[in-house]
């Protein structure tokens, strides 16, 4: 059992055009930067993406947003991003924005078999229009149901060739739901070990969820609000 | 000592040792600052994060060591990290003791608004919908009113909703405000202020509490 | 901020009749030894308890069956204790069987505020009864509601003051879900270390879940396929 | 061979490279001891492992380590350890390849009965229910009969039943049947015998497949 492939490039070499992707991390924190560059080089186009964010102009899935590859984004926030709000304005893209634990748990519930699930977030706001509402005890839920992708690319600290994952601190994020609830999983590490190096009691991701794994050839890693203060973009705001 | 100020150091009186707070980002975060000697307190921050420490001094910042508001942090003693999914859980599962969250505007029935405005870009609600859906106790912590001197503490909010009936308390650098069934309680003022002058700056029409007190604030 | 009580008494002291327990643990493994022999000793009557087992006759929850503490009982499997056959059989101990998956779930989502959520499992079958079911997409589904309560009792490997939580191998189980599900949860470890000896990227129940935390006394932990081979028990059977 | 070695090895010829298995307790736990060489195949056991070994020799057992049939097991290299919530995500989210489970009855719509029998004893019905509804591929491996030459595979299942048109395949000593939305097909029945002499020991009515073969088991 090999799932090592040798590139990037190769690694996202037959996704097509209009396929739904989820990608990793928490802004800049645990995204797929090898991947995203990949698939920036194959230019193919009106891509469905599911994040949390949508990078920065300049970096990360903002390169997708230029590159105009992305047709529909479903986030938390997009806030640091002022090609999309162009985008978005002239309706060339469709945005829709879900509570940011909502959306973790639409993606969770996509790799765990669950259709839909209850949740308090939002009623009595515009997320639960036109949602099913039901009274449950003594408190009101809004009907959410799972998300799920053709492709995930993810990002993960260490991992080995069946596919077992790690994490760094907060760049974990959104990666490890995302590797159950896809059709096609591929996961870049910044180291490959072997088989067995890895705890098995520290393995946050199991290989079973991971369908390619490659070694990113380099780590750029910039620091969000450091990134955005540097003059890169100008917008400021919250998570 | 500014507005913003007095509004952490008061909201930071109100921490109990063991508690689990979530401060959101701008005024709120600046609570950390101000806890009072004695009294521990383990910060989460919604991208995976409890025991959140810090800033880092010197120039060794880490790229995959941040907060929810895309800032570089440090770790204290006993911290952990999760992913999102879980940070979520711990979030609408009722274990966050406190959730501070800054607002744009607030009603009498503690409806709460804080994430867009119409007609202006949409940058997305993050993480507030759920902290304020799931938190123990939801304090707002804001100033009384905008630059422009209008109120925040509305009758009805106009903006669109971040959640509803979901504020517990508000807390401004004039007064804190209780959320009850029956309205807004006001339980204590500012130094040099009486009631009647708070309810002229404010919209929602305010329940003075017989126990009205004057709001003290920690010295540290 | 210091959780650690002095005893498995200590911790138990609170808990009174009547109250729904979780406890932690897959057949043998994992089980909360030094929680159960505490609540053995308090002789407190009426629990309902949750639990994936119950433990065989002379170990585990058996002992709290043989005890006469239990009126209820959720769980998977119970297959190897007869004491419980009887009380079943004679009316005097309610059980209801639910499957494994399903019962894993509906304690998480008593941990994470989801009241109710959707599975395939079960469809068709006694489990299904009474429940709501619902047709999401080509696949039909079944309701099922959340599980919280007021005592959690779980079993760890190591933990610190804080209430950190790591687990052994198999040995996990159970007890993480549970540990998020209840008003009150107490946790046993066999090591108690300092906070920050745990690497902060391994901690599997991070202490916000867990209010007391105790050095179990002694550690028997009997592998149940041995226990029941030598003689103690003799039903067979499945997980 | 005994018809249960028999069972084992046609089954374990139907692993592919990668696959992720679970197999139940009892007459499927044979099965990965006939993996064909050069294939590589996880075993997941439902009480948090993946990855698991064969039993550990001598007496070092360690109580930690243990299969969902409650018997010591090792670790292989690339193995991991989750909680039984993920465990079940796992298995109800579709990323089993493969579930291979022993059945009391088995009927002509793929209803699976194998966890209880009325008026005796309800044992529980652990991962069983959950298995059924949630792997890529559900096979029943068992003896074609009871010992009392009942047959097994019926029209309808007269016991309660673990899943509701579940099964795909169904591999006895005598022969291997594919459920089809049309009924039952047997596909391929063992050395010596025809499909008549099966159809005679099955209540459920066989439709023979134009392709029917030999079955075939690995020698190794």
């Amino acid at each position: 059992m090999n799932k090592v492939v040798s590139s990037a490039d190769e690694a996202v070499a037959d996704i097509s055009s209009g396929s739904t992707v989820m990608l990793g991390g928490f802004g800049l924190c645990g995204i797929p930067e090898n991947l995203i560059a990949a698939l920036v080089r194959r230019r193919i186009t009106g891509l469905h993406t599911i994040s949390n964010n949508m990078g920065v102009d300049g970096f990360g899935m903002g390169l997708m947003l230029e590159a105009g590859m992305i047709a529909s984004h479903v986030g938390s926030y997009v806030g640091e991003n002022r090609r999309l709000e162009t985008l978005v304005l002239k309706g060339e893209l469709d945005l829709t924005l879900i509570p940011q634990g909502t959306l973790a748990e639409r993606i969770r519930a996509g790799g765990a078999g669950i259709p839909a699930f209850y949740v308090p977030t939002g009623l009595g706001t515009v997320v639960a229009e036109g949602k099913e509402t039901r009274k449950i005890g003594d408190r009101t839920y809004v009907l959410e149901q799972a998300l799920h992708a053709d492709v995930a690319l993810i990002k993960a600290w260490k991992g080995d060739r069946l596919g077992n994952l790690v994490y760094r601190k907060t760049a974990r994020n959104f990666n490890p739901a995302m590797a159950t609830a896809a059709d096609l999983t591929i996961a870049e590490v910044e180291e490959l070990v072997e088989p067995g190096e890895l705890d098995p009691d520290h393995i946050i991701t199991p290989g079973i969820y991971v369908n390619r794994i490659l070694v990113g050839a380099t780590y750029r890693k910039p620091i969000e609000s450091e990134f955005i203060k540097a003059g890169l973009t100008q917008s400021g705001g919250a998570a | 000592m500014t507005g913003k100020e007095r509004i952490a150091r008061r909201i930071a009186r109100e921490f109990k040792d063991g508690f689990y707070v979530n401060l959101g980002i701008g005024l709120p975060t600046m609570i950390a600052g101000y806890i009072p000697e004695g009294i521990d307190v383990m910060f989460q921050s919604e991208n995976g994060m409890l025991g959140v420490g810090g800033p880092p001094t010197g120039v060794q910042t880490d790229p995959d060591l941040i907060n929810a508001g895309k800032q570089p942090v440090t770790e204290l003693p006993g911290c952990s990290f999760f992913a999102s999914e879980e940070s979520f859980a711990m979030i609408r599962g009722g274990h966050m003791d406190m959730s501070v969250l800054g607002a744009m505007q607030v009603d009498e029935h503690g409806n709460l608004a804080n994430w867009t405005i119409p007609g202006k870009m949409v940058k997305g609600m993050g993480g507030a919908m759920d902290l304020v859906a799931g938190a123990r106790r939801v304090i707002v912590a804001m100033e009384h009113q905008t630059k422009d001197g209008a109120s925040r503490i509305l009758k009805e909010c106009t903006l669109p909703l971040t959640g509803q009936s979901v504020v517990h308390d508000i807390v401004t650098e004039l007064c804190w405000i209780h959320v009850t069934p029956a309205g807004l309680v006001l339980t204590e003022v500012a130094e040099g202020l009486d009631a009647a002058e708070v309810q002229a700056r404010t919209e929602a029409r305010l329940i003075v509490s017989p126990e009205l007190r004057v709001m003290t604030v920690s010295a540290a």
